[in-house]
């Protein structure tokens, strides 16, 4: 099992019944595919979707309905179209019960950055601040290292997206959990010792003697 | 009523250095006739305001990309790396906004409100040279308010009052950008005789809309 | 013919074609039945309709379409049915080509004070601040006196609806025009003259010798 | 999907001392039937925050009439005369509130603005004790968002995922509140199956709303 694998089945655990989950785009939209069949999550897409469903069979695709990355979707019964307003109000007011979001760095303070890398890479911060900032549980969905680095570290070198703490980061190694006092590991991955976790975070962690090994969906 | 114009027609009325909110996201919901009139006209130095810049051969893109627009205000330039290298050579301005404070300063452009107060970007890059404002101990970012010469709308069905309608992901920043233009061109799938959209469908009042596109042939 | 009716009449021939108007309930709400026949004009009323109709014949009225009285109305071909936010969305923000509204008092800044008597009468303000604040024109229609006290006055007594300068004035007696010079007789009341228009008002007034007789539609 | 509730179970989820929210403009798009289950239950101590407090026979106009209300916010009182005899009789509270502020204070409670930066109620009673800002050379009051503890709606149509549609002007204030109560019930005029409202057609998306009443028998 591949690494982003292991993350998205282990973020899909997090969703709750009866929530509205945003999954951004890249990692964090295979979280999808690893849900319990049946299981009633409405998932918004910011660009206007409430109840964003699968892709379309080929050749049923339609011009005016995608989701943020621009690929065709389908929207299942129950669905709801929105405008920007709607779509950012239900983010921005505390509507939304849960975001999942790529991440470049996350510190010991629980911050994100992910949304550019000066004079290297700037594609805008698209709704990732607003998501950051108004949804009620903060998911970071990453692999735990880049080109041998960890993401995980003292603090943020990259602008940030918000100053607020996020609630979890699932990562192939290891899940965290910012608190007041510092990050705490709360699982293993599936055959990682707290050993391998340590040396691959350049952040304090907090590591209970009886972490558990993840369960994945 | 509103005699329908056609495109040729209502680029006419656009002169240099306008102020453009045109609807879109990724391309979806972009008034895609006005934008090839814009195109074939030429005019320089244009400000868009969209939600992204979408890819260089689709929507407001092919208008970076034709050289026509000297600034951006949008929230994500990612997928369009012609915007990404002309403002790396100085020869656009790009202002990044979070998504929803972007159509949040539209809104309020178009309501009369003062400004935005909002916590997304609190103590990010989007804060620097901001007035913030702290109410009830919370603190906020202080937005102004956007507002365009010009509204550049695409929708589903119009009838020949200006009233509107917007299917799917295609509403997005539309019905916004309709109350912020000061004056609000339309592009209409389709145009529908007085009376056909009931009261009740309509999403962008006819009053709001100065003048249609007539429909593609 | 009575006082009001001769108000009514002359505050139609500031209704232009193409216009989006607000009549207040009672005196100004009498605009409507002096308009040319096919004048092309939308009626708002605040509660939420565009395109405001006569009322409807008995047995025939819909509890779901009021005025903002709560009087049964109908809606004309190409009527919007629209929420508070919009509704005012429209009239703070500059949207409303004209309301025409009730006064207590006006005084010599064009200040206009209609909402309340302190200690006698506070049914409050509806929507009458946000339609003086933001109203493109703000007509004031009102009888000239009231138990034989002016109502046209230096500085307004009661207190004021806003401190933005209204646009005209239409008693029985007279048109009168606020400018930065002061208020400024533009029409005699029929047979009235401009004597009997100073005697009658307890601001000082601007009165050309020429200010020509009243056309009423 | 939500189990419709009848309405006393409602009304038995609503404590004493609770602020409402309730849909209406002079009782048109009022939720009555809940209005009626709380008079049986006959809570003490309520506040209400609606447009007007109708009449003393008619949607929150009875609650104000049988005690039940220590605290108003409303734009309007003028049509019932008992909220304006207890008001000077010291039983009731007051906060009059120009309409479209009111309506913009609820949008920021649900949305997650800090406040309302409006033009409207500058330098009148309206303004005294708030605090004013200067943005490029204006003043703008600054408002302070509002919720509520519920939000009590009417509407025309809903499914069983709660996606709510509205009719003419009994629209009003029910979207708006719709995105500003901790709890949501609607009062539906029908409940249709799921799938039976088209996405475009949805004004208050489902994952606002809580609970739904059962229909009229």
């Amino acid at each position: 099992m591949d690494a982003k694998e292991i993350i998205a089945r282990r973020v899909a655990r997090e969703v709750r019944p009866g929530s509205l989950v945003n999954l951004g785009i890249g990692l964090p939209s295979l979280v999808a595919n690893h849900l319990p069949q049946g299981v009633n999550v409405f998932f918004q897409a910011e660009n206007g979707v409430i109840g964003l469903g699968a892709r379309p069979p080929e050749g049923m695709e339609d011009e005016n309905l995608t989701d943020a990355g621009g690929g065709f979707v389908t929207a299942v019964p129950g669905a709801a179209s929105i405008d920007s307003a709607m779509s950012f109000g239900l983010i921005r007011g505390g509507h939304l019960d849960m975001t999942v979001l790529g991440g470049l760095q996350v510190d010991a303070r629980g911050y994100l950055a992910n949304w550019m890398v000066p004079g290297r890479m700037v594609p805008g911060m698209g709704g990732a601040m607003d998501l950051v900032a108004g949804a009620r549980r903060v998911l970071v969905a990453m692999v735990h290292t880049a080109r041998g680095e960890s993401k995980i570290v003292p603090e943020c070198t990259l602008p940030l997206t918000a100053t607020r703490r996020v609630s979890l980061i699932v990562t192939e190694l290891a899940v965290i959990e910012p608190t007041d006092a510092g990050l705490l590991l709360r699982e293993r991955g599936p055959g990682v010792d707290v050993e391998t976790i340590r040396a691959a975070t350049a952040a304090q962690l907090i590591t209970p003697e009886d972490a558990p090994e993840m369960v994945l969906a | 009523m509103k005699k329908a114009l056609k495109p040729a027609e209502a680029a006419e009325m656009i002169p240099d250095g306008a102020v453009l909110l045109v609807g879109g996201f990724m391309g979806v919901g972009s008034p895609h006739r006005l934008i090839d009139a814009i195109l074939t006209r030429g005019q320089r130095d244009l400000t868009i305001v969209n939600n992204d810049t979408a890819m260089p051969d689709r929507g407001v893109g092919r208008l970076v990309c034709a050289g026509l627009v000297s600034k951006v205000i949008t929230s994500h330039i990612g997928l369009n790396p012609v915007t990404q290298q002309k403002m790396i050579a100085g020869e656009i301005d790009v202002e990044l906004v979070p998504q929803g404070t972007l159509v949040e300063r539209i809104r309020a452009g178009g309501v009369g409100l003062g400004g935005v107060l909002t916590a997304t970007g609190v103590g990010t890059l989007v804060a620097e040279g901001k007035q913030t404002i702290e109410i009830d101990g919370e603190t906020f970012l202080i937005e102004k308010p956007i507002r365009g010469d010009f509204a550049l709308l695409a929708c589903e069905r119009a009838d020949y009052v200006g009233n509107l309608e917007y299917t799917l992901t295609a509403h997005n920043f539309n019905p916004i950008m309709a109350l912020a233009g000061e004056t609000v061109i339309a592009e209409p799938h389709h145009i529908v005789p007085l009376g056909m959209i009931p009261p009740d469908a309509v999403k962008t009042p006819g009053v709001l809309v100065d003048h249609l596109l007539e429909r593609a042939h």
